[in-house]
């Protein structure tokens, strides 16, 4: 393992006061935990407040995503694993301004009962809290019996949307209805070249042999669906796209969104090559996406990789939501 | 069966040095079916549990087990610190009303599947947990009954935490938080707890 | 070599076009080249134009700089490989308004000859034509026989002062002041834990020991000063925060701006720990910067590695061009 | 020595033969002292003038190497094209007064010297055009002299381009560009161009 850290047991607490030292005007923490709100928060007024949160190690996910037309706060957990409660909750009282405060959590067990438990705690309170759990990640198929599918990008496009109509006052329960709304209509798969070294364990989560790649994996280097040997990024596309299709049933009468995710270590170029052809797949459909988004924007630390999230804008305002302006480090 | 707060605390004593010394082993159980973390979660969560124990001197076993539950809730992260914690709170709540070790067990274990929402045979701590709460209220508990608790998770096929993703591939591997649990009650049996 | 791409002989073409086709609304390709515009040059009055250019493989530089407030045009080359003078001519006479054209030049060999040569194409249709060589890898020692230091993540800051200066009117010789005023006060420094893969060659530039890091290599994996077993984060800060000292001569009496860039496949978490490292390393000298951007700027394909910038603010006005309102892709 | 439109095009077709089949090798030997480009940049510029020439036919000696300085300019990039390029363009200037192949080469020469700014020793193509174009206009050019312009090369310590950054380690390779450079004149003696 190489890496720029100092001691692993210290790599979140270091990250997170090196971002909010770094964007003072946009972060700042609460003290004492490694919960990251908007730096202009006090003068907030009748505004539902919007937190997210998970695992460290998806940067700029989700701190980055802090600030005016966006998210509220950000908890940030240990290196892939889930924030505590008392941290969760700590930020949902920073952030109520009377209005409620709804929590955007991914779909992961332990994201899952720590926000849970911090909303009890909320509501012991009187604060009320509502919620959305993204599972936008196709590779793993859902089923009653089992955890059902993984958070992964497309939960950032669900923090844009809902802190775009939050800006524009939509209530509580107006946000938990959006939320509903978009959810089904966000799809994402994913293909690694590598896998991510966790600090702590100090080797990857999984190894792939230099000309192999592998289908389907999460942010936390869980497994995909199927290995292979590397191929040309068309044939990638291909692929992923095809199973979006399966997913999503596209069509060229409907409009999209798209969201090109590098992983970590995959550069820019690779990025927007990859771009080219989703675009060329999708104009084979006639379909010409009227939203595209390129970058590092869920990451899985080091993880050398890219997912592929379609975002059926079902409503127009979705749109709107999309490029409404925001005051963020990251978007 | 009474559980005194003295008994509680050399329980958490050896929990928290088993959790320790078996930290990497954890871990690495955890990367082979999940993330790899089970190890360094449960030990930053024992030790803070150890340090608050420490600090704050509780002097009933109620504030005891809050203190416990408090600590795993608030560092142990992950999906083990709200399974842990939920176990622990429960106990804390019931034990202004008695000390019974059985009766605090069912609760914990109660407040565990109500958390998390595991069946037994979900490959998870819950096939642990389950099985030695019925040995011990038969009065049948021994290390070869936990062992056996233990090693049942193998062959089955994880549905619920992160190692539901890995499918059929879950199979043929111990599952961490079982492990843990595991030591949980090794542990407990050591301190004579029941005793 | 394991890369998201299809033919590496193709790696420009398609990156330009994916680019272009993500980000409609910003940047748009001067036909048949590698040259991209503002999308909304045709509305550009009386504004000089900036153009910056030079190998591919920095992204999101140059073309993520290119928009409102920044810069009026980017010019792609091959990978690590200066773009030809036809293509930066096609650039310079796209983007004259009739008020000259600037150039930001990086002090390789390769590209002060191409953009050279373009200049003298450009002022044979008389269009006036200025430019600044930006040199402020400090890796590299001067000297009058030499080719001189290179040019590296400063120069993103130079784009972003000369861009907010041209975009409130600046003339053509007022941007030639202002570059030549600021450029001393623009020093940088990389460290490197691996060297990128140019697509068509297939291999590392050169090969790091699991356990060794370089500093002072440059942005095409030219070699640096010095190997050695990797450290942590602090020490390396030290080093390289030792060096600027040497060269910019730090003092708590002045204000600075600092660039952290992340080389192509250093995870945001390693580049905010380094950042919290350099702040308290400069909060050592009673430093506090007045502006910090962390992130992948000026990148080196897939390298690992990471380079620190630190901008003396000489003047007040340079802070607020820094702060100037930009619509770009990537700053 | 004329240098005659027909002897022209043998001369570039076998020089584009040649850079192609050299075009690794060219290179690897970059990737030693520089970034590893070289031989796709002149297989790509290369490629360039034969189909350039190809398509357009030139009926003249001086629209031949305007062609060859226009692909080259446009299509090698990096530091080479306008090297080369500017000399084909020098050469192509001076073609309406002088079809000498001498006094075009020493334009070239000059204008080499001018765009990139190399002194001899400062190992680069100039280390191989200064001496060749001398040797030529004693009528002593061949190809040991070529090999040994080449050569030279070798020891010398960087001074100019991407090599430069090496400082003392960029002695002992060969220089990418002096190579290529070796090759133009090697076609060139055996188009037989001076002849
Ligand atoms: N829904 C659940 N119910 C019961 N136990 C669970 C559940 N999800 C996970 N676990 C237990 O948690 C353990 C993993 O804990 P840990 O690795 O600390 O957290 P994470 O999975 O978030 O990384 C598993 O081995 C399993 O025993
Ligand atoms: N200033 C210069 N003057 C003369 N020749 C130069 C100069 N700079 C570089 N060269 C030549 O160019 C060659 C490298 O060309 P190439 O690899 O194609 O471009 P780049 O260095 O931009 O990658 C060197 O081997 C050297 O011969
Ligand atoms: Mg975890
Ligand atoms: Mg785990
Ligand atoms: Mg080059
Ligand atoms: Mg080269």
């Amino acid at each position: 393992m190489k890496k720029i850290i100092n001691d692993p047991q210290d790599v979140v607490a270091e990250m997170v006061d090196g971002m909010v030292r770094a964007y003072p005007q946009l972060v700042k923490k609460i003290p004492e935990t490694f919960a990251m709100i908007r730096s202009d928060q006090a003068s907030m007024k009748d505004k539902v407040g919007i937190v997210s949160g998970g695992g460290s190690g998806h940067e700029p996910t989700h701190a980055g995503f802090v600030g005016k037309g966006m998210l509220s706060a950000a908890v940030a957990g240990q290196v892939f694993t889930s924030p505590t409660p008392d941290q969760i909750y700590a930020a949902i009282k920073a952030v109520n301004t009377g209005k409620g405060v709804f929590l955007v959590i991914k779909n992961y067990s332990g994201d899952v009962m720590n926000f849970d438990m911090a909303k009890d705690m909320a509501e012991m309170d009187d604060i009320p809290v509502k919620s959305i759990v993204v599972d936008d990640d196709i590779a793993v198929e859902n089923s009653l019996y089992t955890q059902g599918k993984r958070g992964v990008a497309g939960t950032v496009l669900m923090h844009k949307v809902l802190g775009a109509a939050a800006d524009q006052g939509a209530s509580l329960d107006d946000l938990e209805q959006l939320a509903q709304q978009v959810l089904p209509h966000i799809n994402t798969i994913a293909v690694a070249l590598s896998a991510a070294t966790v600090p702590e364990v100090g080797k990857p989560g999984f190894e792939l042999a230099e000309d192999e790649i592998e289908y389907g994996v999460g942010i936390h280097s869980e497994p995909g669906y199927r290995r292979e040997k590397i191929k040309p990024s068309k044939e990638l596309v291909a692929e992923l796209v095809a199973k979006l299709d399966n997913s999503l049933q596209l069509s060229k009468d409907k409009k999209y969104a798209i969201l090109v995710n590098g992983m970590g270590a995959t550069p820019l170029m690779e990025q927007y090559i990859f771009t080219h052809d989703v675009l060329n797949k999708l104009a084979e459909k006639s379909i010409e996406p009227t939203f595209v988004k390129v970058g590092n924007y869920m990451t899985s630390l080091d993880m050398a990789g890219i997912s592929l999230t379609i975002f059926e804008l079902a409503d127009e305002k979705w749109l709107d939501y999309l490029n409404y302006p925001v005051e963020t480090i990251a978007w | 069966m009474e559980l005194t707060l003295e008994k509680y605390l050399v329980w958490m004593k050896e929990f928290a040095q088993k959790i320790s010394d078996q930290k990497d082993y954890l871990s690495d159980l955890d990367s082979k079916i999940g993330d790899g973390d089970h190890g360094n979660n449960m030990a930053r969560g024992l030790k803070a549990v150890s340090e608050s124990l420490a600090a704050k001197k509780p002097t009933d076993l109620t504030t005891a087990l809050k203190i416990t539950a408090m600590a795993l809730i608030s560092k142990v992260g992950g999906a083990a610190g709200p399974l842990y914690g939920t176990a622990f709170l429960e106990m804390a709540k019931l034990s202004g009303q008695t000390t019974d070790l059985d009766q605090l067990l069912v609760a914990a274990v109660a407040g565990l599947q109500k958390r998390g929402g595991a069946q037994a045979g979900d490959k998870t701590m819950v096939d642990v947990w389950l099985p030695i709460v019925n040995k011990l209220k038969a009065d049948q508990l021994t290390d070869e009954e936990i062992q056996e608790a233990v090693k049942s998770t193998k062959p089955m096929e994880a549905k619920k935490g992160r190692a539901s993703y890995l499918g059929e591939r879950s199979v043929g591997h111990l599952d961490p938080g079982a492990v843990s649990s595991g030591y949980l009650f090794e542990t407990m049996l050591q301190a004579e707890v029941g005793k």
